[in-house]
């Protein structure tokens, strides 16, 4: 498996660190109850298809990304860095 | 049998080779299996289940009896293809799953109790008495079960891996892949040509081909030069494409030194990981074996290995060849056969209108019923349309048509297509992306067209590639179409062999399907076919059309199982390679490491670093005694500990306060610059990620420390927190764990120890400040920072200079009464002051369970805050963090459980359990930590200590964790 | 007083010769890492100036009169051979000098040797001079350049430094045995 | 068709003529008590209690693809029973009991061997988190011995104990544990089920599960409607992509778990050895092949196969531990989707949904939970109370914070 790091190119699935769905940057506020945080943290579409998650470019840039791709095909559909990702709510 | 004038083989370099025990001679060139053959052996190998005598079936890796064990000096290796093993000077080899010899073996019993061995008779029996399983049966099973052996001692052999990136990669170099690899490499795309065989040519090696009106060799050896000749490609022979992976990944397997004597430094094998932009499998075909009674005698081969052993190795198996087919092609084995002047007793057809002109006898509408020869193949019988036939043959050729080598079109959950007209399964498109496929392998047979269909996929890729094609002229080639009535058993007395290597028969697929396992799947997994060596390449197709006729399906409803990696089998050693020893994971080594084994002191894991356990003094017998010596030391003098391997991560910018008052439970934005201050970090779940302590080392820049064994779990967790929620903060991180060598100096005498280091001497730097200092004109940091309760100092310099200061600090301490401590004196200076690690601090703890919920700062929000509000990780229930004293010494007890005195000793009982136990040689007592079910309202409480595992059952006082000290006298003084 | 004498990760080790390619340690000098704050590539830009230094591309370098600026991470890039320039505001400045080992493969088999080691293509073709990478060097993390045709130089954590030389070496020997086969 | 030695000798000489189907193959009816959606391990054995301890006889099964074609036919078959957190160490304890007792209440050979499963430490803090976990199992009533390096060397004497990256300090030996034949497992339970009247329905998808005012009503599915008046699901690995129906979102990630096994061997491995360190277990078929695992692929996936990284971590492993196995050659490896929770502890449990009732989450160890899981399913679909010993699989653990992580690692699935 291939993902492109957009600062480093095509790598090689092993230079990465996977952590799990795009959930993970929808934080909640520090207030916003116990039901959005249990979604935050545990609860997922776990989809069948196209996903986004969170992959880290542990032994390249250190750059966290955002992948979308294909839980069945394993196509990847795009990536893209998370630190320059348009704010606001994923997509 | 050799025949003059026959093969590729060196006649002018012979080669001598062992075979169970007996010295043989072959030649430069030669397989085990053909020199073996060329020397009158047939009887290579016994089968699995009913130990039956085997002998060669093909001339590939797909073989599925002449399995052998090769030994080396110093180790073998089993279930060696004799088919693939080339000879070298000094081969030895041996067969195998046999006792006590090849041609006697006893387990050849199991043959006349086949009635009873039946499909899955193991799941309807062997159960009572239930003992029996254990103790009697499985043992007798797994004894008989199996094939070759390990020798049990470690693999010394050397072994590669390596990574290739290519424009196009051209799996396999038949026709279709050297037409393909040709033009690619004409076009100047970077091509990898991978071909299993040791030459380039596939079948126009082993069919005598022309092209052109030439031998195809010339070809083949014209098209091999040029491509040799490009910087552009890169051939790798004796390499087998073993898997198809996601985005243009591919394995592959090379036989790099198993063609030669061993020699240390040469790789056995190479595993290649191929990153290819487009490839193109070429794989060809495999023929398939008929099935009819008793087919498995050795001396019974597939006819085109029959073929390649003519062509290639000069070698026929037998004197009087029978040949046995349902196509057109196989023919051609018996007409070479003759030209070389070899007797072919008939050619048996299983079609009718099949041509019965040859220069031998024609059988059509022939039909095997039975065969003999106990250890080899001696007469075959049989009806056709004529009548009966009985054949004195020692070699029987079949073929029962061809396989498209599918496999690696199924290695991405692929479903191959069943085309009616060749009675076979080609590749669907797409099924790998990137990956098209040229050839027989889509039931392309005759030469004209692999190498048109090779040339044409590599213009497609080509255009894929945005390149263009050059010019490219493709040799004449034989174009008779494939001609071929499926036949998929003759049914009779005798057993037919589907699955030759796991010894399943037609009779046990049919009886699968009797029992109702009529999906493929069942079918295979009830009778084991296809979960061989070969894994099903000789057997699947057949099988499923006996299952289909079983079950009244069609071929194509019935579906294939699925091909899975690796196309052939690999070794864990290939595919591990560089995971021996030390290898599997780096060595960390501190700046301090040859002092520390200078001075004799074990060293011990720590994450992937290297730390002394204690520095034994001369006299001191075990590692107590010097552990006991060091936390005196410390208590009473001064000591040195090498803390580097603590992660270290430097943070600036105008937000960084704003960011460490993010990730940690407290606030660091108030911390004074030029003092430290000791942070907890959770998790986003609330649990206890970390501890560590932060120095603010100018208005914007701070330093913040963590855990040896969180180090890169921190900074990666510090990463995403920066670059999901603010990554427009102005905050910049790097690790800088490497770049500083940094001591502890702890002890009554730390000050005055630094002082004799230090250029200028160190005043008023009270407890949890740090500064800039100066040592041996180098620019140092220093922290007034304790985790021993002593009054403690970590001083830091630039990496280059750690193994210098690291050694002066010795000397120094040393004249002043102190030393060096390691991890086991450090590990007992914490307990005693109850510190936490690792220990504690598990991923289950809780900043309540260690007693610091007030260090969650309620002014702010942090990560973990909102979760670690719920219900679950506070309160009564919740096991919290206590001391455990004990006046005598007690052998170590980590691990034990806690339970109330009188209570039951059982899983409900269990109150808690200790995380780290010590003497201490301060207290003279046994000190714990551990946790207790609401243990801090149970201070002064008896509790009851059992290790089972240990025989350990003391009673213990729960006490605070801080056992000295507590009021933190020393710290500061 | 004491003196401190300055140790390089692998104290010097002698350099190695294996399929007509040298492996050896180089010491780079000072090493520092500038990581631009948010917003400051234009003062950055006009600080590296005087240096005769553009701060480099992804995955490259850019080098002038012995002082090289190797990208080494999102607006963040390694100073090696000199001193740093006065960049306060403009970039987190750290000193990383000890923290790596630098190895260096003179030679035709160096990005042979590499491709043991690191999933990339480091072949002149594809990896020429004047590029660099982020990128495993087996198990470990490390910065990959091409100064010059024939060279790469691999920077890995200094403590890591003797399993970094090992694993090449390693590849090295196997490269030169497959090569006496022929 | 009772199953015994003398049956298969009786068989056999009369050409195994004689051997009936060992399921049925029903079409579907219109109704059932209870409708179990996924014919695997876990889904079986539900059944098969169902019908067993609670008397229900009106039972489907209903299977997407073949029976067994989950994670009960691809995974490393080892059983064993030595968590160390109340929930899961009862739960598994029950579940040996009923593993040691399969081949006679099933009257199949499961092969069932307590060859003894061994977890290696590399340091004295692993040596006591290991301890902590073997006084539990004692506690619990199940077996455990704490080995040091010589006791690890007299059993195990061909791994590395010299030159291994992370030297063997000792292990903690469960003589119970020990492995079974996958698919056995699951035909047993099969034959079983149908022997008490449940209807085993093959290629049958559920497309969508009826709920009316908050109460499951049957399910749809490629063979028709299927009206029930209890709904299982218990389709490991596919489990949110069920609850999805029923507009629920799980606590469940999938994900690829590879295994591997090798060309067939003399015996040399005895026992199951695991390599907590390296992320590596081991043992050997009673065919001969090495059967091996490690960790997942780490990404959420449905792809039934892994990529190369974690193929070669995993041998990689093997080559530091026991270097004698080098020369095995891997004949194939496979992968499993497995569901990762949160906390790495499955999930038996009521839904809002009156009369839908889930079993997932059993992350890597689905396996050798299959007895139990069934048995506390059953119990809890047939009496709407959890069964004694699966009362900690609840649902909502994560929101209250009552959660079962044995790693340790937190709240990321694919960590566990």
């Amino acid at each position: 498996m291939r993902l492109t790091c957009p600062l480093c190119g095509p790598r090689d699935r092993r230079e990465f660190y996977y952590y799990g769905s795009e959930d993970y940057l929808n934080r909640p506020g520090p207030d916003a109850g116990i039901d959005a945080w249990d979604d935050h943290l545990h609860l997922r579409d776990n989809p069948a298809g196209v996903t986004r998650d969170l992959w880290y470019h542990e032994t390249g840039c250190a750059q966290w990304l955002r992948v979308t791709r294909n839980t069945v095909s394993h196509e990847i559909l795009a990536t893209e860095l998370v630190a320059e990702r348009k704010k606001g709510p994923a997509a | 049998m050799r025949i003059l004038g026959k093969g590729q083989v060196d006649r002018s370099r012979p080669v001598s080779f062992r075979f169970d025990g007996r010295s043989f001679q072959g030649y430069q060139g030669d397989t085990l299996a053909s020199a073996l053959m060329a020397n009158g052996v047939r009887l290579m190998g016994r089968s699995f289940k009913y130990h039956r005598p085997r002998g060669v079936l093909t001339a590939g890796s797909e073989e599925p009896n002449a399995l052998v064990e090769v030994v080396g000096a110093t180790n073998q290796t089993p279930n060696v293809r004799a088919t693939v093993q080339e000879i070298f000077e000094g081969l030895n080899a041996q067969s195998q799953n046999r006792f006590p010899s090849l041609a006697f073996d006893v387990l050849g019993v199991n043959d006349f109790l086949s009635p009873f061995l039946s499909a899955g008779f193991y799941y309807k029996t062997f159960m009572w008495p239930r003992a029996f399983w254990e103790k009697i049966y499985e043992p007798a099973i797994r004894r008989a079960a199996g094939l070759g052996r390990l020798s049990g001692k470690h693999d010394e052999g050397a072994y590669e891996k390596a990574y290739a990136f290519c424009d196009l990669l051209v799996i396999g170099a038949g026709p279709a892949g050297l037409a393909a690899a040709l033009t690619a490499a004409r076009a100047g795309a970077q091509v990898i040509l991978a071909e299993e065989d040791r030459q380039l040519g596939g079948r126009l090696l082993a069919d005598e081909a022309e092209l052109d009106g030439a031998p195809a060799a010339d070809w083949v050896a014209s098209v091999e030069a040029e491509l040799r000749s490009l910087p552009n490609v890169r051939i790798l022979t004796r390499s087998a494409v073993t898997g198809a992976y996601d985005n243009g990944t591919f394995g592959a397997l090379e036989r790099v030194g198993l063609h030669l004597p061993a020699r240390a430094d040469l790789p056995r094998e190479c595993f290649w990981r191929i990153s290819a932009a487009r490839a193109i499998l070429c794989a060809g075909a495999l023929e398939r074996p008929l099935a009819f009674p008793m087919n498995d005698r050795p001396g019974i081969m597939l006819a085109g290995a029959v073929r390649a052993y003519l062509n290639r190795w000069g070698v026929v198996p037998g004197k009087r060849v029978t040949l046995f087919a349902n196509n057109d092609g196989a023919r051609a084995t018996a007409r070479q056969l003759m030209a070389a002047g070899i007797e072919v007793a008939a050619i048996l057809d299983s079609r009718t209108d099949a041509s019965a002109v040859e220069d031998c006898p024609v059988y059509l509408g022939a039909r095997i019923t039975d065969t003999s020869g106990r250890l080899g193949l001696s007469r075959i019988s049989g009806t056709h349309v004529g009548g009966q036939f009985q054949i004195l043959t020692d070699c029987l050729a079949m073929s029962g048509g061809w396989n498209p080598t599918v496999h690696l079109t199924c290695h991405m959950n692929g479903r191959p297509r069943w085309r009616e007209d060749i009675a076979a399964f080609v590749p669907s498109d797409g099924a790998v992306p990137g990956l098209t496929t040229a050839g027989a392998v889509n039931g392309d047979y005759t030469t004209h067209a692999c190498l048109a269909a090779g040339h044409a996929a590599a213009v497609a890729a080509l255009e894929a590639l945005g390149r263009s094609a050059p010019a490219v002229t493709l040799p004449r080639a034989e174009g008779t179409p494939y001609r071929h009535e499926p036949l998929w058993l003759v049914s009779g007395k005798g057993r037919a062999w589907l699955d030759f290597a796991n010894d399943v028969t037609s009779k046990d697929v049919k009886l699968a399907a009797q029992e109702g396992f009529t999906s493929v799947e069942h079918m295979k997994r009830y009778t084991t076919q296809g979960m061989a060596p070969d894994q099903g390449k000789n057997s699947n197709v057949a099988a499923l059309a006996v299952l289909a006729d079983a079950t009244g399906r069609g071929i194509p409803e019935t579906g294939t199982t699925t091909f899975r990696p690796p196309y052939l089998p690999v070794s864990i050693a290939a595919m591990g390679a560089g995971g021996r020893a030390m290898g599997f994971a780096p060595q960390r080594f501190t700046t301090s490491d040859q002092a520390s084994r200078d001075r004799h002191a074990p060293m011990i894991e720590a994450g992937l670093w290297y730390r002394p356990s204690y520095f034994p003094k001369p006299g001191e017998k075990t590692w107590r005694e010097a552990c006991d010596r060091e936390v005196a030391m410390v208590r009473a003098a001064v000591g040195i500990s090498d803390v580097s391997t603590l992660g270290k991560i430097d943070i600036q910018g105008r937000d960084a306060a704003r960011f460490l008052d993010l990730v940690y439970t407290n606030t660091f934005s108030t911390l004074p610059v030029g003092k430290v201050r000791y942070g907890l970090m959770l998790r986003e779940d609330g649990f206890v990620l970390d501890d560590g302590t932060t120095a603010r080392l100018g208005e914007h820049h701070f330093l913040t420390t963590t855990t040896t064994a969180a180090a890169g779990l921190v900074m990666r967790h510090l990463d995403f927190i920066h670059q999901t929620h603010c990554a427009d903060w102005d905050l910049r991180m790097i690790s800088v764990t490497e770049s500083w060598a940094q001591f502890a100096v702890a002890g009554p005498k730390a000050r005055a120890l630094l002082n004799a280091v230090l250029d200028q001497p160190v005043e008023g730097f009270p407890f949890m400040s740090c500064g800039t200092v100066s040592v041996g004109g180098v620019q140092a940091r220093l922290f007034r920072i304790s985790f021993s309760g002593e009054e403690g100092y970590e001083i830091a310099v630039p990496t280059r200079y750690g193994e210098a200061l690291f050694r002066d600090l010795l000397a120094k301490a040393e004249v002043m009464g102190g030393g060096p401590y390691g991890m086991e004196a450090l590990n007992v200076l914490r307990i005693e002051k109850g510190f936490i690690t690792h220990a504690e601090i598990h991923g289950r703890t809780t900043a309540f369970d260690i007693g610091m919920e007030k260090m969650v700062s309620p002014k702010k929000d942090c990560i973990g805050k909102a979760m670690a509000a719920r219900p679950g990780l506070t309160g009564d229930e919740r096991q919290q963090l206590v001391g455990l004293k004990l006046s005598d010494a007690v052998a170590a007890f980590g691990g034990a459980h806690l339970f109330t005195p009188g209570a039951t000793v059982d899983r409900e009982g269990s109150e808690g359990y200790v995380t780290s136990v010590c003497w201490s040689v301060t207290l003279k007592a046994t000190l714990a930590m551990g946790f207790l079910k609401n243990g801090r309202a149970r201070h002064g409480d008896l509790i009851r200590i059992v290790d089972h595992l240990r025989g350990i059952d003391v009673l213990a006082e729960v006490c605070d964790p801080v056992f000295h000290d507590p009021a933190g006298e020393k710290l500061r003084a | 007083m004491p003196e401190l004498i300055a140790k390089t990760a692998l104290e010097g080790r002698a350099a190695l010769t294996l399929a007509t390619t040298t492996l050896a340690e180089a010491d780079p000098g000072p090493v520092t890492s500038v990581a631009l704050f948010p917003g400051q590539g234009k003062a950055a830009a006009k600080a590296l100036k005087p240096l005769g230094l553009t701060f480099p591309a992804p995955n490259r370098l850019v080098e002038k009169d012995g002082l090289r600026l190797v990208w080494t991470g999102r607006e963040q890039a390694f100073l090696i051979g000199g001193p740093a320039p006065d960049l306060a505001g403009i970039a987190a400045v750290t000193d990383q000098s000890g923290g790596w080992a630098t190895l260096r493969l003179t030679g035709p088999a160096g990005a042979e040797a590499l491709a043991r080691l690191v999933p990339l293509d480091l072949s002149e073709a594809t990896f020429p001079v004047g590029h660099a990478a982020r990128a495993p060097l087996g198990h470990m993390q490390a910065v990959l350049m091409r100064p010059a045709a024939e060279v790469i130089e691999v920077m890995v954590f200094r403590s890591m430094a003797r399993t970094a030389w090992h694993e090449v070496e390693v590849a090295l020997r196997a490269l030169a045995a497959r090569a006496a086969l022929t | 068709m009772r199953y015994s030695g003398l049956k298969v000798i009786t068989e056999g000489l009369f050409g195994n003529k004689g051997w009936k189907p060992a399921w049925r193959d029903p079409a579907p009816k219109a109704e059932y008590d209870a409708v179990i959606i996924g014919g695997g391990g876990h889904g079986l054995s539900t059944a098969y209690y169902l019908a067993k301890n609670h008397g229900l006889r009106n039972i489907a099964v209903l299977e997407k693809g073949y029976l067994g074609s989950g994670n009960i036919g691809r995974n490393t078959t080892i059983v064993r029973a030595n968590y160390f957190l109340p929930g899961n160490s009862e739960f598994y304890s029950h579940s040996l009991k009923l593993w040691e007792g399969l081949e006679a209440e099933l009257n199949y050979n499961v092969m069932h061997s307590q060859r003894g499963l061994i977890n290696l430490f590399h340091s004295d803090g692993q040596r006591d988190a290991f301890a902590r976990r073997g006084n539990m199992m004692i506690n619990q009533g199940d077996d455990a011995v704490l080995l040091d390096r010589e006791g690890v060397r007299e059993l195990l004497p061909y791994l590395d104990f010299d030159n291994t990256r992370f030297p063997i300090y000792g292990g903690l030996l469960h003589p119970r544990g020990g492995s079974a034949r996958h698919d056995a497992v699951a035909w047993g339970y099969a034959r079983g089920a149908d022997r008490l009247g449940v209807d085993l329905i093959q290629n049958c998808e559920v497309t969508g599960i009826d709920i009316e005012n908050g109460v499951v009503k049957g399910v749809q599915t490629t063979r028709g409607a299927i009206r029930a008046k209890k709904v299982g699901m218990v389709a490991a690995g596919r489990s949110g992509l069920v609850a999805a129906m029923a507009g629920m979102r799980l606590p469940v990630e999938s994900h690829i778990l590879q295994a591997f096994v090798t060309e067939g061997l003399k015996p040399v491995i005895d026992h199951v050895i695991s390599f907590g360190m390296g992320h590596f277990y081991i043992s050997q078929s009673d065919k001969g092949g090495l059967v091996f695992g490690g960790d997942l692929d780490f990404y959420a996936s449905y792809a039934a196969r892994g990529n190369l990284p974690m193929v070669e971590h995993v041998m990689e492993a093997g080559m530091t531990l026991m270097p004698m196995i080098g020369r095995a050659k891997v004949l194939r490896s496979w992968g499993g989707i497995m569901d990762m929770t949160p906390d790495g502890s499955p999930i038996i449990d009521k839904t809002n949904i009156e009369g839908l009732y889930l079993d997932c989450g059993w992350n890597y160890g689905g396996f050798k939970a299959v007895p139990a899981s069934g048995w506390c399913m059953a119990h809890l679909m047939a009496t709407d109370t959890p069964h004694e010993v699966a009362k900690r699989f609840r649902l909502d653990r994560f929101r209250t914070g009552q959660i079962l992580d044995e790693e340790g690692t937190g709240s990321q699935h694919n960590l566990h």
